[in-house]
């Protein structure tokens, strides 16, 4: 498998948060929570099902608020969320692929969204990071779960950013993808980025922080507040 | 019946009985078009405009030729899963939907001089109306899946469920017509049938054997070219399975 | 309890759960129909020739935009696998999921319809037949388009194809279902029982060919 | 000749039946050929690379 | 590529994949609008009356049916959520997929009308404003359509509830739509800029309060 | 945890099938393959992306068709693909979960369909079983991904089958619902059941077989058949 050259390095900035707290469906899922990722360094977010690792994933990206607390790149506080939005890279459970395009299509498409053009021999690379090479030309929709999955991962390379948000990124992968996974994410360490994986199982990193999410339920008390 | 399972066998016999239609075909279009334009006096209630019959009554009768042909497919499809009933389904449906067409331009252009309007509300107009719709139906519920074979078994169910009902259809079509009917309209084919005399039956008999002969021959074209396709998918996505495991064995 | 019930008290007990749904079919029938003036215009006598046609239509329309979604979140869902697995004979589960259908969207349809009726104008001898008809037509636009709803699973743009697959089938239900509202407004009454006997004819098959496309559809 | 075309006045119903009617079966014929011809190509190209592969 | 290029690129290929869709609308086009003599009956006198209204009213349902999927199956499949964070400006992103949507579905419709227009037996004055409204007129149906669109994500029955958000506010070019084309026919011609200056509103204020009601569907 | 007592020892049967063959898309997925679980037996299918898993359970469940070869139940080739339904549970990628019912609605749905009536003791101890007896009367939608993954594995114990057939069952549990996972499993193979488990990550038993998917994968040769 072809290595990942890493073509930029990221200027180093540190991605915190603090105090923040989350409630989904009226219910508060997480409060006080507190951390931050230093470039190069990767977060691991664990926790029992439902302590609200997806739900911090998507405070991380911006995409749910947050109900107190805050975010922060560089130490300032992040108000403008497109502008985080361009510096980071979210991999879910839902993988955006369209069925009905090709493989190479449906990178192209990311690749000139993020970019603003395509660039042929960054595409390939993307491609063979996570052994694609081979269905280029295929209809998406003939892959396999874990197929999906890779494509989704490999458009974490095709535009590079700074920031990944990784939600179980190992799920339904065979070893070799999970081998490749892993590489892609010390690559993107060693030129500076950073990373946060919620997991349950392979950490795929070895020096990581692990984050309990669990721990920062709220009392039941705060928990089942009145007022809801 | 079963001999035909074999798609093998079966173009074996197709292929041998193609020249013989397709000529045939040939012949008959090259006897019956100047006999239909040329030789064959106008009609004394319809004038000239009677030369249209030769085509539109031939459309007519192929697009509910091939619905049954469809049905039947379909049937065999789903009860034995020949896959050469389902072909057959599949490759005649596009020139049913086309005989449907003509059928329906032909008779448009045929009302405008007779009744003064290109469209009517007749039973018989509107029951083909909606034969065209069941046809559009079939091409886009086939059409419609991401995997075909998928598309396939949905549009025989489909198929059949229509053949059922084309027959309520027309009943309920004809009683609503008659019930308020317009009066234009009894100008219909029974004008024509009282006239039927031999220089008219002579060529619209010859032009409904060019029509059917014409579309057995293209019928069998079209089966050569599915079964085709159905091969070349085989091979395409056969080769990536193969790419797939050789690549992961070489790991 | 036996399959249909539990089937059909689950269905039931989802719909209320949710019973938006079933409002805004009565909310799209009722828009839909008062589109109509906005279109033609207001004369009286124009909108009451029309009336008995426009409320099929719309009920026809509105039936099957419901109708759309009766299988797709049980297919998408994997529902529709466990289901089939069951083991319960399909067809009753499908005829389950159409009475559920039928009862939380045609019963408020027939019950509203007088009410728009009304606006447009009906004759008052047209009230009675009109609820009649779309009693004894709306079971058969329920299970005829049961069976496109279930042909069209897996495919994209359900609800367009869906109405170009059973709209023409509707047809029949359309003319008498109409015929015996007008046939009771000019006074030559039409039997509605036809309507009864399309109803019967659907109630036989219908279940069976759904049945047979959802096993399709789980392939 | 002219007489002829004319069609006793339903030239312009007459002919344009007989051009679409022909339009139709020509294109249907056309449609099925080049299809047949164009998968009967890719084909053969499939079958050869194949025999590549295998030697 | 611009960010309105490569969407409206993407989206005009899927549908091109996926030709059928475009094709299905424009046939429940055509099939809703034959719905009308059936209803109704077969007479030429009156359906040429309600010819401009039914033409209209199926055009706004077609447009409606089609518009429930615009954005459904990028916010099923993670694809919003993934627009949302390319830090794209998200009106643009918005306004490129409703043109495609316009392109695949407004346009098809537009060229079908007359066919339509000669079942209905509308007077021959009607055909060149009856597709000129059409041109004017569904541009702002999309627009306001989207919105509409990105409300109901996330609820189920989409469909249903988007005609009940939608349907009101196409009241207004429904009206003028029909105008237009009775002015033409009785005489007393109706000027369609009116349609054009809603177009102009609509494409000033949708693609905003559709992205708003998107990013509100993806927290 | 509460420990799940099996009422009922299912009298022994062998599942198997010969020579088996898929296509799916119109491609041969794997062929001649051959497997056989005895009662109390547990087979773990492997093989990488796209291999052929999730094909072969649906294929055993009786969903997909197999295009050549055939499954037997102790011996005799399954015909009714009813009667076999009824002796199998199948837990997927998909959960069959309806997020406006409570998680006991969803659980005593299935039961009353499987088992003809609901019985109140038998729905607890398959709450007990994957610890959601606190989510008993929550709408299932508040669930997070691992918890409705686990409501899905709690329709195994709400009536007793023989035969199950599980998809990537790990699939975001946490490490206690792993456990109580490999726990049912064991007490199910006691009472004489037999399991079939696709999974990339752990096999959950210790002494099952293992079936190699990808290397039924057809040769190139094999697939070009002139005859097609
Ligand atoms: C859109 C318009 C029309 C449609 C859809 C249409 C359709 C049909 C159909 C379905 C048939 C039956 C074929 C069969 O039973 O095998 C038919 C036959 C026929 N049509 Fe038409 N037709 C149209 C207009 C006309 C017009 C305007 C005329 C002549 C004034 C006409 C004259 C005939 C005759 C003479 C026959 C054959 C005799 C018979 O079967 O009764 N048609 N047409
Ligand atoms: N509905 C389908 N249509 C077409 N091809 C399909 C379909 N389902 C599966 N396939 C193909 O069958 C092959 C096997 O798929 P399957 O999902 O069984 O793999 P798997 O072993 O479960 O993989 P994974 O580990 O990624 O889940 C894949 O290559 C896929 O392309
Ligand atoms: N859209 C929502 N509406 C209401 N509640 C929600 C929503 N999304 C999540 N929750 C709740 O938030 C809690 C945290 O869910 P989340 O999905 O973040 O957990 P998780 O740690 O990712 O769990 P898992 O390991 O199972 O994926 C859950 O208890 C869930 O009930
Ligand atoms: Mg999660
Ligand atoms: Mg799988």
């Amino acid at each position: 498998m072809v290595r990942l050259m890493v073509e930029k390095t990221f200027t180093a900035q540190t991605f915190s948060g603090a105090n923040l707290s989350c409630r989904r469906g009226g219910r508060l899922v997480f409060a006080g929570l507190h951390f931050a990722v230093p470039p190069g360094g990767a977060l691991i977010l664990r926790g029992h099902n439902g302590s609200g690792k997806t739900t911090l994933l998507r405070l991380m990206a911006g995409l749910t608020p947050s109900s107190a607390g805050h975010l922060a790149w560089d130490g300032q506080a992040i108000d403008d969320p497109d502008a985080h939005a361009a510096r980071l890279r979210f991999v879910t459970h839902l993988d955006a692929v369209k069925p009905a395009l090709t493989v190479a299509e449906n990178l192209s498409f990311w690749m000139s969204l993020w970019a603003g053009k395509t660039n042929e021999s960054a595409l390939q690379k993307s491609l063979q990071a996570f052994d694609l090479k081979r269905f280029e030309t295929f209809p998406a929709r003939l892959l396999s779960a874990g197929q999906r999955h890779r494509l989704a991962l490999s458009r974490l390379l095709v535009a590079p950013a700074p920031l990944w948000l990784l939600d179980e990124p190992g799920n339904a992968l065979d070893d070799a993808s999970l081998a490749a996974l892993a590489r892609a994410i010390a690559d993107h360490r060693a030129s500076g980025g950073q990373v946060v994986i919620a997991s349950h199982g392979s950490a795929f990193v070895d020096d990581g922080m692990t984050l309990d999410v669990g721990a920062f339920t709220p009392t039941t008390a705060a928990h089942w507040s009145e007022e809801e | 019946m079963h001999r035909f399972a074999n798609p093998t066998q079966f173009m074996r016999i197709a292929n041998a009985i193609f020249p013989w239609v397709a000529g045939l075909a040939v012949i008959l279009f090259v006897i019956g078009l100047p006999i239909a334009l040329v030789t064959s006096p106008p009609d004394y209630q319809q004038g000239e405009t009677v030369r249209i019959m030769y085509i539109h009554v031939p459309s007519a009768w192929l697009a509910l030729m091939v619905y049954g042909t469809m049905a039947g497919g379909s049937a065999a499809f789903l009860i034995w899963r020949h896959p050469i009933a389902n072909l057959t389904a599949k490759a005649a449906a596009p020139m049913g939907a086309v005989f449907t067409g003509l059928a329906l331009v032909t008779g448009m252009l045929w009302g405008q001089p007779m009744w003064g309007t290109f469209w009517v509300w007749d039973a018989r107009l509107t029951s083909f109306l909606i034969l065209f719709f069941l046809y559009l139906g079939y091409l886009a519920l086939g059409d419609a899946f991401e995997d075909s074979e998928r598309g396939d078994k949905a549009a025989a169910i489909l198929c059949l469920v229509g053949s059922i009902n084309i027959p309520i259809i027309h009943f309920s079509v004809t009683w609503w017509n008659t019930l308020h009917q317009p009066s234009i309209m009894k100008l219909g084919g029974d004008g024509v049938k009282s006239s039927v005399d031999g220089s008219i039956l002579l060529p619209l008999f010859v032009m409904l054997g060019a029509f059917t002969m014409y579309f057995f021959a293209v019928l069998i074209l079209r089966l050569r070219s599915e079964l085709l396709a159905a091969k070349i998918r085989n091979a395409r996505l056969s080769q990536a399975a193969v790419g797939d495991a050789l690549g992961q064995a070489a790991e | 309890m036996s399959v249909f019930t539990t089937v059909l008290a689950r269905d039931l007990r989802l719909a209320l759960r949710q019973s938006a749904d079933s409002l805004t079919v009565i909310a799209f029938f009722a828009i839909a129909t008062v589109l109509f003036p906005f279109g033609i215009g207001p004369e009286a006598n124009i909108l009451a020739r029309i009336a008995p046609g426009v409320v099929w239509v719309t009920a026809l329309l509105a039936a099957l935009l419901s109708l759309d979604r009766i299988f797709t979140v049980d297919f998408e869902d994997g529902t529709l696998d466990q289901l089939i697995l069951s083991g319960a004979p399909l067809p009753v589960v499908v005829l389950a999921k159409v009475t559920a259908h039928w009862l939380t969207t045609g019963v408020p349809l027939i019950i509203m319809s007088p009410v728009l009726a009304v606006t447009l104008h009906l004759p008052a001898e047209g009230y009675v037949p009109l609820m009649l008809a779309l009693l004894l037509g709306t079971p058969t636009v329920s299970l005829v388009g049961a069976v496109g709803a279930a042909l069209v699973l897996g495919t994209r743009r359900g609800g367009v194809l869906l109405s170009l697959l059973v709209l023409p089938l509707y047809i029949p239900v359309l003319i008498f279902g109409t015929a015996v509202i007008e046939g009771a407004i000019t006074g030559v009454p039409v039997t509605p029982l036809i309507l009864a006997g399309f109803a019967i004819l659907a109630l036989t098959l219908c279940p069976w060919a759904a049945s047979a496309a959802l096993r399709q559809a789980a392939e | 000749m002219a007489e002829y075309f004319n069609m006793g006045g339903y030239a312009a119903w007459i002919w344009p039946c007989y051009g679409l009617v022909t339009l139709g079966l020509v294109g249907v014929l056309v449609t099925t050929l080049r299809g047949l011809n164009a998968r009967t190509r890719e084909f053969e190209a499939l079958k050869s690379a194949r025999r590549g592969d295998g030697a």
